[in-house]
């Protein structure tokens, strides 16, 4: 390897790093863009990244520690996961000597730096915008999976809101992950709206569902507007429909934070510094802000919103970043 | 004083839905002795011992043994005291995934008594020595049972019966699938176990086997009791006994009014497995019998000639033209049509109608561009099961709700519904009684003017009753041919039996 | 009594379906309306066009596990053909509904020609595409504007008329989607009822050696059974791309299990006790709209699991239970 | 040459697992590691424990397509006691096993008493308790320090004991549940093997009616059938449950269809062609292994499902399609 300019061993081309991501869910948008831009930055740094990943078998992803251990790698990313699942293997593996990151997890180590996207801010900013369109008054239908960690996250907001906003009314609760999800969710949220036409808005944050429930309006020709978390280009492109429902997501870009995940970890396996908590900030992005600005991808959103494309944490000169600028 | 009965059944009735198929049937056995039932098919004898034997829980009347009634519940019941049975369908006997041993011991594979563990030497030798009393120990034990043929099978269900040391031995029509010989070493063990004190009921078709061995006959006619008979027993008797008069209808024989055509012509053909050259002609108008024992390769000609196997050499001819055929369309498309052996096996589609497994080869004759033609084929069908006097509720009955011998018609009448030039029929008269037997054989007779039948069978009167020519097999070779007024039974059983 | 028991196998479940269906009503006048009828319908189009398919499968005494993962591929396949490569949607559709062809020989072929029993190879093929639908698109959903792993965005896009496949309504009301359904199982009920083949597909599953000494060629038509579940499975996929708009990696979990219980309870419809392209409809058409009057009675989103199994049991019981007694 | 085939067949599978095993070993020497031996074992350990209770029901020549949500059931159940109603470890387990035996019997019932054919009663009974797993704790996952629906924190936890049981290892090597699959594993085998009820199970699956005319009380084996499926599969629920450490309503999966895979390929591992308890055994660490192995090779984890197909495929044609020449 010819090694990064200035970096420390085993950077500087002494070693191939090889690093495991390993992975609680595979599916989604928001993992594949997170996917994408840690494997870009794997690869700007010369890392070679294997990725594990059974999507949901919460056992599996355990035991994919215990194998990266065997295989003996030089680091380990754990992205999501159960923390009681997780902790154990983690610690055997911080035992082994192998350094570990987490994102998403609470791996409850104080060696393993913590990775968050700041998941009660995300549902927060979403609802703020809710609460402020309707004037604190609303009757919601609220479309969620209890038991998904980062919707629990989430879930914590929309229990402030109700509790600060009395006149934001929870008129109903679905919700589904089975798959097709949206198609599903579409299915539940049209039964719903005939049984409660007062509803006007929806919060359903995390965009899959939300799509669900632009799906059920659409087909149904009901009206309310819908808030949601996570963004994508077909989000974009379904939030920019002149008429859309879709009125609001609030999100992080996930690719950034697969980038900050592989300078963590690499940081670590350099023996380096790295804070033990790394807090992601969530952007809110209207529909009505998207027309304006004009745009109409993901690629416009990172060229428009620099901050929001590129999280700046942890870089150091000696560390490449992407230049195609998808972080 | 008067023997008591071993087991007296008093006022036995079953239902199945509409279908009173016993009505107030009382039997006594005693032991020491081999009492038959006889009936005609779908007078409900298999269903009397299906009741006897704890098969069916419900029903009405009273078992007694020893004078003590007993309900029996399953046939666990039945077996625990003292009841054997061989049941008529040798499916119902075997466990196909267990070998040949297992199969034999299959009571003491299974029985609560059982050891826990499972001795593999201990049931073989338990094995062995059940085959040994009805010789057919030279069997190897570790045989997958699929690959013995189907006599093996019966004789297997029919040692491992004997072996059980039963009270009361019952065996539902043992012979259909076996050969004389093996009927003989049957009867003797029979004799044997009668003379140790063993009550025997048992059921045949064949009414001279009924003459030759039993001490008393009881007679089942649609459901009801219809009498006993004490020795001397013969069989008209029997037979009047079982369905009445039968009508004097001749069979009649060859009809020669017609030009006499060469239909069927077999010229040196060579069958796989065997290595003799077979020639046979076959004309129009006549009834052809195929005799031979089990083994002989009856089959596998059958087989040949429907296109199911290919010949090695040889020509088949038809109507003068050379034929081969790929597939056993080809082979209808020539005329060509096959009853076989086995029905349960090979015939019947079971949840389906009568009329259904009547027309299942001619759909495209009952059908326009696919789109089946109901009124055509429900008329086809009538006209069959009126034509062979059929017993049912009608075409939409299902095959299932038949007894053997009227399913076995069904299957008869899938094959003549339609023109053919030859029809072939494999043991066409596996536990079919006499009269249907006969009716089968008017009927064949009747419908047999431009076409041909080839009989096949292992028993020389069926075969002599109503065939114009006997061609004899025996190891895969034609032995000799001749015409049935002037063949003699004994000449013909030591052509097939010859060594 | 023996009579009312006939009735009651013959009629009851379609007796306690009119009987759900006017208890909905009656609670909740909405679900009465136009509109929710087809939203019902267009809800199990999907599930209901697998269930046609397999039914086929059934009916030959086979199985046919591979039709979710089917679906999922010819989801995956028109959308990589539409977005990545760009080309034509009618390209699409064939390429997606040549390839459910294909999967369908290739079982027939297993089953028949190398002999391996239909549980068996129908589950190998369902791993194998359930792996290769992922590996055009490297494990990735494919939607407009898709990030590629070399980082540049996809081109192409879903086709207006593609989507209208899977959104469009005729005369604003009946979605075309329902209309695919309806149609193919109306020619699925004329071929198994009233033509020869639908009577020698039912032989074969009574018997196939006796419908083979029947001069059949048993094999071909038990290949075509797995040809026409293999097929049907991949129009339901095209319509399900056309409906949620994406190539959506998760989108054949629910599928398969989902089909092979409306085709199963579709033996107790009129109490045929065996598969029937009537009762796989109406089983499948049961079940949405419990779900549907469930959601609208709020019954929470957990509890609808339980009581569709609850109720499934409980129409098996009365089906079978009551004619047990008559054999 | 009948003889090489009869070799070929009884012993191919096992040696294309023996040249895979030598392969990945040659390849990558970490995969020889005592180590990844038992992480392979450890990561098939539940799907293993469910692959062997299926097994009973295959060879009645039935199906129980309920083990997945009976091992989920089970999950939820043992959490619930423990964490909920704050109880002991142990009345966690004996409560989950028993609602397994239960399970397990009911279906046996609704088989054998209501004669409901197998997978018809399964898949309801599947649908039920996949429902009813998520009453206790309406639909969320049940962890220590849950929040309830009252607004209180849940008081009990996981037992360290009940955690040892999923997580532990004797002797710093061996994981306790592998020890706990191999316990199973042998059970079965024997009985199937050297004792008269496996006997009586396979006859039964060869010719019930024989068997019963044969006397046996054949409703009894059948209905133990299930019950042995149902407990099974709820043991691995239990030891499902200590190794995530948490009551994940997720968790039951994609337990169904791997443990049917792995008892599937166990008809061809020794060439029988019928279920059995080795064959599922080794089926199941067979496939452990080629994932394993393949990860470590760095195959993409989503080509993974597709070899895995292939090879299950290709297996099957050797031994099924090599055999049929023989018929
Ligand atoms: N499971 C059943 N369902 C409906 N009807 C039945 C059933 N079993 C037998 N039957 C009917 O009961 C009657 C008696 O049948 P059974 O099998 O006892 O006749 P059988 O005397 O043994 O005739 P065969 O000589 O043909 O064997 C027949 O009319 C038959 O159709
Ligand atoms: N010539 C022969 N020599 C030895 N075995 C033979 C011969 N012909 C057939 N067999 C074997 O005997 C068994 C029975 O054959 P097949 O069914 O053809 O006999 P069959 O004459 O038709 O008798 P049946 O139809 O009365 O049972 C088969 O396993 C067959 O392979
Ligand atoms: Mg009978
Ligand atoms: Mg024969």
């Amino acid at each position: 390897a010819a090694g990064l300019k200035g970096a420390p061993a085993p950077f500087d081309g002494s070693k191939k790093v090889h690093v495991a991501l390993i992975r609680q869910m595979t599916e989604g948008e928001f993992m594949q863009t997170y996917r994408a831009g840690a494997k870009i930055q794997a690869d700007l740094m010369g890392i070679d990244l294997t990725i594990f990943g059974k999507s949901m078998d919460n056992q599996a992803e355990a035991n994919f520690v215990y194998q990266a251990i065997n295989m003996k790698v030089d680091g380990i990313i754990i992205d999501h996961g159960l923390s009681e699942t997780m902790k154990k293997p983690a610690a055997d593996a911080i035992k082994a000597g192998i350094p570990v990151v987490a994102f998403d997890v609470d791996l409850k180590n104080p060696e393993i730096p913590q990775i968050a996207q700041d998941d009660e801010l995300l549902g927060m900013l979403a609802l703020k915008a809710l609460v402020k369109d309707f004037n604190g008054k609303a009757n919601v239908g609220y479309v969620s999976i209890a038991g998904i960690l980062p919707l629990d996250k989430r879930d914590r907001s929309w229990q402030k809101i109700k509790k600060e906003n009395p006149g934001i009314k929870e008129i109903v609760k679905t919700g589904t992950l089975e798959s097709p999800i949206a198609a599903k969710n579409a299915d539940q949220v049209k039964a719903v709206l005939l049984a409660h036409p007062e509803i006007n808005a929806f919060f359903a944050p995390y965009d899959e569902l939300g799509k669900g429930v632009v799906l059920a309006l659409r087909e149904t020709g009901r009206k309310a507007k819908v808030y949601t978390a996570d963004i994508s280009t077909q989000d974009i492109q379904e939030m920019i429909k002149p008429d859309s429902p879709w009125a609001a997501t609030a999100a992080t870009n996930p690719a950034s934070i697969g980038a900050v995940s592989v300078r963590a970890i690499a940081l670590k396996i350099a023996k380096m510094k790295v804070p033990h908590e790394i807090l992601i900030p969530p952007k809110l992005f209207t529909a009505e802000s998207l027309r304006k600005e004009g745009i109409k991808n993901m690629k416009q959103l990172r060229a428009k919103f620099p901050k929001f494309n590129s999280v700046d944490l942890l870089t150091y000169p000696w560390i490449p970043v992407d230049k195609k600028g998808l972080f | 004083m008067a023997k008591q009965p071993l087991i007296r059944a008093v006022g036995i009735g079953k239902s199945f839905g509409v279908t009173r198929a016993l009505d107030d049937v009382s039997f006594d056995f005693y032991d020491s002795e081999i009492f038959s039932i006889v009936g005609a098919n779908g007078a409900g004898k298999s269903t009397f011992i299906k009741v006897l034997c704890g098969y069916y829980a419900d029903y009405e009347g009273e078992i007694y043994i020893d004078d003590q009634p007993v309900h029996f519940k399953s046939p666990r019941d039945a077996y625990e005291a003292g009841i054997q049975v061989v049941h008529q369908s040798i499916e119902q006997g075997i466990v196909q995934n267990m070998n040949v041993a297992e199969n034999l011991a299959l009571e003491h594979v299974l029985s609560p008594e059982a050891s826990f563990l499972y001795h593999e030497k201990a049931i073989e030798n338990a094995a062995v020595e059940i085959a040994r009393k009805m010789g057919i120990d030279y069997l190897d034990m570790r045989q997958n049972i699929q690959d013995i043929t189907q006599s093996e099978k019966q004789m297997i269900t029919i040692a491992r019966a004997l072996a059980t040391q039963p009270k009361l031995l019952i065996l539902d029509e043992p012979t259909s699938s076996i050969s004389d010989r093996e009927a003989e070493r049957l009867f003797d063990i029979l004799f044997k176990l009668r003379d140790e004190g063993v009550s025997i009921l048992y059921i045949s078709h064949y009414l001279q086997e009924i003459k030759r061995i039993s001490n008393r006959v009881g007679v089942i006619r649609d459901g009801r009791y219809a009498g006993i008979l004490h020795q001397p027993l013969e069989v008209p008797e029997i037979v009047k006994a079982m369905v009445g008069d039968l009508a004097v209808q001749e069979i009649g024989t060859q009809q020669h009014d017609g030009e006499r055509q060469l239909l069927l012509e077999l010229d040196d053909l060579i069958i796989e497995g065997s290595e003799t050259p077979l020639n046979l002609e076959v004309y129009s108008g006549e009834i052809v019998g195929i005799l031979g024992l089990i083994g002989a390769g009856k089959t596998e000609l059958a087989e040949t000639l429907f296109g199911i196997r290919r010949p090695l050499s040889g020509t088949v001819r038809i109507n003068g033209e050379a034929v081969a055929f790929n597939t056993i369309r080809d082979a209808i498309d020539h005329g060509i049509h096959m009853v076989p052996e086995n029905r349960t096996v090979n015939a019947i589609i079971p949840e389906q109608s009568i009329k259904n497994n009547i027309t299942l080869p001619f759909l495209d004759f009952f059908s326009r561009k696919a789109v089946l033609q109901r009124s055509r084929e429900k008329e086809g069908a009538d006209t069959m099961i009126d034509n062979m006097g059929i017993k049912c509720e009608g075409h939409a009955a299902l095959i299932e709700s038949l007894s053997g011998g009227n399913q076995q018609k069904v299957v008869v009448a899938r094959w003549l519904s339609m023109p053919h030039n030859i029809v072939i029929l494999d043991e066409p008269f596996q536990g079919v009684d006499i009269k249907s037997r006969k009716d089968i054989n008017v009927y064949l007779r009747e419908s047999t003017r431009e076409s041909a039948v080839v009989m096949i069978s292992s028993d020389i009167d069926e075969l002599m009753d109503v065939t114009d020519r006997i061609v004899v097999m025996n190891k895969g070779a034609i032995l000799g041919e001749f015409s049935t007024s002037e063949a003699d039974r004994d000449e013909l059983l030591s052509l097939i039996t010859q060594e | 009594m023996g009579q009312f028991k006939a009735f009651a196998i013959k009629y009851g479940f379609l007796i306690v379906m009119a009987a759900s269906f006017i208890g909905f009503g009656l609670a909740e006048p909405a679900f009465w309306s136009w509109s929710n009828m087809f939203s019902i319908l267009l809800g199990i189009t999907i599930v209901g066009i697998l269930a046609i398919g397999v039914t086929f499968t059934l009916i030959v005494d086979g199985f046919d596990l591979s039709i979710g993962s089917t679906a999922a591929i010819s989801v995956m396949i028109s959308s990589y053909v539409m977005v990545v490569l760009n080309m034509h949607y009618l390209v699409a559709i064939a390429v997606a509904i040549a390839l459910g062809f294909l999967i369908g020989l290739t079982n027939g072929l297993l089953i028949v020609k190398a002999k391996i029993p239909d549980l068996l190879a129908t589950l190998g093929m369902m791993f194998l595409i359930q792996g290769l639908q992922l590996i055009p698109s490297a494990g990735m959903s494919i939607g407009t504007g898709m990030m590629m792993s070399d980082g540049t965005e996809a081109e192409g896009e879903f086709a207006r008329q593609f989507l209208y496949l899977g959104q469009g309504r005729l005369f604003g009301l009946i979605p075309i989607p329902v209309i695919a359904f309806a149609l193919l199982a109306v020619i699925a009920y004329f071929i198994l009822q009233y033509t020869k083949w639908g009577r020698i597909l039912y032989a074969i599953g009574g018997n196939e050696k006796a419908v083979k000494l029947a001069g059949v060629n048993v094999e071909r038509y038990k290949i075509a059974a797995y040809v026409i579940s293999g097929t049907v499975a991949s129009i339901g996929g095209v319509l399900l791309a056309a409906r949620i708009g994406r190539g959506d990696v998760t989108s054949g979990g629910g599928l398969l299990l989902d089909a092979v219980a409306a085709a199963l309870i579709g033996y107790a419809v009129m109490g045929l006790k065996k598969p029937n392209a009537l009762g796989s409809v109406v089983g499948v058409i049961f079940i949405g709209m419990l779900l549907n009057g469930l959601t609208m009675l709020s019954l929470p989103y957990y509890t609808q699991d339980f009581i569709k199994g609850l109720v499934l049991v409980a129409a098996l019981i009365f089906t079978f239970g009551l004619s047990k007694a008559e054999l």
